[in-house]
């Protein structure tokens, strides 16, 4: 099916998003603006954005602890996330959740989660509710290769074929996790093919490449609405920065870090649909600038609002109630 | 109301709360059971028959039978509680928790709090816990330190069957998780428990037997235990108060110092190793609050800081029983 | 390599000992005199007997709940065995195991465990040993079908290919996990496809045939020593009992009851060295006569062998040295 | 003698103990660092920098780089340590814990006891607790007591260089599993550390300051905190002693109840949730045997009942600080 101009405005504007976004993060990071830790989905832009942009809000996503980039691409805004961020009270968790705990679920946004391997159990969970209540929607589960090899990963895939729920696995296969290259970690032959070995389909995608893994997903959503249960995808994407900012990366040449930018999946877009005749400079331009502007006016709120006040918000929302 | 069992009283509130609330789904590691046999699927209903009719009533959508993925299991319950399910999740013993105390501690314990109080997690995780059945180190503990520690859990130990009911149907209508613990002791204990649904609230003890020399602290398979030796001690004209708080969180705070305030004496029971346990909880906080009120020393009666052994010489031993608890009384006395 | 009638006579006497040994704990257990709970080897002889039958007491195996028949198979000596599921003092784990924790470390055999999926992880680590020492021994992991679905056993199969350790994943499919079939809780195609997609063979094995498991095993001692990491059997065994003594089992039919009983591996043992002309019938009876006296007297000197004592034993052997 | 960091403390005492025993190995992820990439292997040593160098030297038979699996890492120690290796495995963060903890409870702190004392687990893990980070609720928690209510584990929590050295070397050469907490906190903290290898054995505790007035017990990156208000304390003529236990399992029971015996009041200070911590395993320890010197209540400066925020303004407040220590002391010195 043919996306619309709007369709691949929106597209664009959400990998334009991450990106921007992502580099304020990492500059504000540099500056002792963020506190903490931050990973961020520099290069992986298409990715996220392909797998969500099918989506709506009522469908879910289980994220990991480089999270930004799904929030974006699941509509998430970036006001409340950089607030969210800085450790700001009006973040989107009140500033006590941070980038690796950053939430929407008024998005269908389950959560970035700071524990490898975390999230897809949850997923299966949420596609378990929409089995449940036929609500015709999905919920993603986003893994690393390195998570891939966490045991709470293989058990939901298995869970997931057995209920046959709509849950639709999306492996973000950039090469590393951490400091270790997914052809030392995964001892399979390929990531794929020990997905498939659970008796799910998985597709092997380009994902520094929007339009394949719009498509892809595209097959994945008919497959699990259809009720034929799970779907698999590995999205071969490429890590353009460290693990964390600051990662000396020592262990990847500069020649492979050189070949990964090559890859931009940025660039890729605008030429593919330049070319295609399908949008014009302007429009993408247009574009780099409201981005540049919002997420400008984000950074320059976030510094200038309030932190959480320990009296007030320390101790609340532990519990519903505790009683 | 009728005498029902500590498990008809499970059993009861499940099918009660399962035919008002549609949202409330079962899931488990056989809470049917036959699933891909050849004979009759749903007539195992749990290993200690929880579930018993709960599968032939509510059917294959609401009462899910799963593969042994602990962690899948909990995480599906997170997941589905999140997203507007109210899910009963089975850990079938309390000692399996090992396998999937990421998804309890760190997922659906601080959900709520990590985002910013923006999320809730309205599930129960039910499990069986306990010595006394030659299960030995892997089958036999009672682990409700690990749940009472782990800020964003609520943690219930019901010591009868009146209190199971109340205190599940309660958990099942919380808004927060709730570690639902079942003693596999009690679950022959009879008891009156009405036919109606109604709900305990948490967080609120029950003074099991009042008293006005010494208090006894005790929690789930404990409280028949405390009780008995208070009617021991009873004969010699000692008036024992105990008090069973029900839930270890929210713990009943104020009704241990009131009681202490009487009484002035404090021995708790409690059937975990010592280190970081209950007993060691509420010991210091009356050491801390009730320390006023304190005439004596505070006695803790716990398992020893070892496994449980298999043998049964050794398992009477290893749990708190009657001859210890005497003799905890008998010190906090003389002092 | 044909077997020696020595081999063959002392194979026979392994899968007739765990049969007597069990059927005898079924009727102590019965009469109360075994306490706690017991998960029988019944009818799984062949598959245990035949994965041990070339190791050596320096090799090590890693068990299960299920562990009375891997002991036994591994040269354990029974009248320990028994002591120990009677909790006696004198029992090999000085009646603080009992049968789930049934363990002789002198004979190279890790545990039963009562955690499902808790030795392969712990069976990677003592291939790990192995690679480490260049012993040329190997570790072996018992997995049942239902454990399979555990994340611990996932990460060891990965683990042990990563560390391409001298690990042997022995997966005793015997078509339940508790009351529920493989069928439903295994959502792959088949068990051992999903082995294989970690990237080790897998092998589909009869674990009804002493000799068509040990012929497997063979080629799996060969790989593991020549040092090409680890591999895999799926033994297909039945279940004659239920999970535990006493599960009345009404999820399976007397018909598929029946027919798993027509697979008993002793009788087709004896069928096939008879025909072969391999052993005579006075020695394969000579065997259960022996082997039915040794268990009788393991019985006898259980019943009458000393409890631990709570004053000396219950707070010894939690340390080394508490210090 | 010279000056180093806690963590050139840790490095030292792995690669001096790799050096004199060869069955020591060291696994976990990206100890090494760098597998299957385009670029160098063994230049992280660890995401703290704990093994800088020691891959270079050791090489890639010793260092072991897994995927991140912290089940099959704790098992495979598990495994090497019960057929004769020394692991020393590393757990990035405690906080992942709960993906493992299965290996921890019932496997590695069991086998002793369930095996009737015919097996031995010389393994240390070694992982990296605490918070003041701004890591968020899943990276900045303590957990000691959830290894300090485990029968069979050993728990130590270095809260200086001097000791870090000490105490690994006594965790790698002990015969029982070791939890070798270190302090995220405490990873540039600066001291004088021998040269040589040394052990400091493990349930002695260390008096870090003598005091006649009032006892503090504060463990790892808690201690300075507690040293500091004693040193404040000091200008008011207020002696306070500081009992640093350095091993949580065994507790050096004898050094507190002696320090309270002098004192005769107690504030313990720990960096964790309140429930069935280990501050309160201490106050119970002492409303046992040391209730007739106490003067005052004894006061326990824990985090509050929640998961750790992540702003930094919450942070701060979160971990027992110097004013909420100097609010005890004084509460305990006024009663
Ligand atoms: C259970 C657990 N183990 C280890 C970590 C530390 N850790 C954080 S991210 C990461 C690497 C994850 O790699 P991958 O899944 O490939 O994701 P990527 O960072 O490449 O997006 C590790 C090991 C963790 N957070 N949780
Ligand atoms: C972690 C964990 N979950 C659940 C159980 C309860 N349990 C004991 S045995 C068993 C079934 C195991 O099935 P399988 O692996 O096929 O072994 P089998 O009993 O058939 O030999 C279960 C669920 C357990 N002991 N540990
Ligand atoms: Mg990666
Ligand atoms: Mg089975």
């Amino acid at each position: 099916m043919q996306l619309s101009r709007d369709d691949l405005k929106r597209a664009y504007r959400r990998m334009v998003t991450i990106r921007i976004f992502e580099e304020r993060v990492t500059k504000e990071f540099a500056a002792g603006n963020i506190p903490g830790f931050a990973h961020v989905y520099l290069g992986q832009e298409a990715s996220g954005v392909g797998v969500c942009f099918d989506l709506t809000d009522e469908d879910h996503i289980g994220s990991t602890h480089r999270g930004h980039g799904h929030c974006i691409a699941k509509g998430v805004d970036v006001r409340g996330m950089m607030h969210e961020i800085m450790g700001k009270r009006d973040g989107l968790c009140g500033g006590k959740g941070g980038s690796m705990h950053i939430a929407d679920l008024s998005k269908g946004m389950l959560g970035a989660n700071a524990i490898v391997g975390g999230a897809p159990p949850i997923a299966v969970g949420a596609a378990l509710t929409h089995k449940y209540r036929k609500s015709g929607r999905v919920a993603v589960a986003f893994t690393g290769d390195g998570a891939s090899n966490q045991g709470t990963v293989f058990e939901a895939l298995n869970m997931a074929v057995v209920l046959k729920v709509p849950c639709i696995f999306a492996f973000e296969n950039n090469g590393y996790g951490e400091h270790t290259a997914v052809s030392y970690a995964c001892g399979a032959p390929s990531m794929a093919e020990r997905v498939r070995g659970f008796g799910l389909p998985c597709e092997v995608v380009d994902g520094m490449d929007f339009f394949a893994v719009q498509a892809a997903m595209k097959r994945a959503l008919d497959h699990a609405r259809a009720g034929n249960g799970p779907y698999a995808l590995e999205l071969q994407c490429k890590r353009f920065l460290g693990h964390f900012i600051g990662d000396p990366q020592a262990y990847r040449t500069p020649e492979e870090l050189a070949e990964a930018r090559s890859h931009d999946p940025i660039p890729k877009f605008r030429r593919r649909v330049l070319e295609a005749g399908l949008l014009d400079e302007a429009d993408l331009d247009a574009i780099d600038r409201e981005v540049g502007d919002e997420v400008e006016s984000a950074v320059a709120s976030g510094m200038a609002a309030p932190s959480p006040d320990p009296a007030k918000d320390l101790t609340r929302d532990v519990y519903v109630k505790y009683a | 109301m009728s005498k029902k069992t500590y498990l008809q009283a499970i059993n009861e509130a499940i099918k009660q709360e399962m035919r008002r609330d549609p949202n409330i789904i079962v899931l488990g590691e056989d809470v049917a059971g036959g699933q891909g046999g050849s004979g009759e699927v749903g007539g195992v209903g749990s290993v200690f028959g929880q579930m018993q009719g709960v599968y032939k009533e509510f059917g294959p959508e609401r009462v899910i039978d799963t593969p042994i993925s602990e962690s899948a299991i909990v995480g599906a319950a997170a997941g589905a509680a999140l997203t507007g399910l109210r899910p009963i999740a089975e850990l079938m013993f309390v000692d399996f928790v090992g396998v999937c105390f990421d998804q309890i501690y760190n997922q659906i314990a601080k959900f709520r709090y990590m985002f910013g109080g923006k999320a809730k997690t309205p599930m129960v995780l039910r499990t069986a816990a306990g010595a006394g059945f030659r299960g030995a180190a892997q089958h036999s503990q009672t682990l409700h330190p690990l749940f009472t520690m782990v800020p964003g859990l609520k943690v219930a130990m019901p010591s009868n069957p009146y209190d199971a009911k109340g205190l599940l149907i309660q958990a099942i209508r919380d808004d927060d998780p709730v570690i639902f613990i079942e003693s596999k002791f009690l679950f022959g204990m009879e008891g009156e428990v009405p036919d109606e649904a109604y709900r305990i609230p948490f967080g609120e003890a029950h003074i099991a037997r009042e008293g006005t020399d010494l208090t006894f602290v005790a929690f789930g398979a404990m409280v028949p235990r405390a009780l008995a030796v208070a009617a021991e001690l009873a004969k010699e004209n000692v008036s024992v108060e105990v008090v069973d708080p029900r839930t270890t969180s929210p713990l009943d705070e104020e009704a241990i110092l009131d009681s202490v305030g009487k009484t002035g004496r404090l021995v708790v029971i409690d059937e975990s190793p010592p280190r970081c346990s209950l007993a060691a909880d509420i010991a210091g906080l009356v050491a801390d609050r009730g320390f006023r009120s304190l005439r004596a020393p505070v006695k803790q009666v716990t398992c020893p800081h070892t496994p449980v052994p298999f043998a049964p010489a050794l398992e009477d031993e290893y749990m708190p029983n009657p001859r210890r608890i005497m003799e905890a009384a008998r010190a906090v006395l003389a002092a």
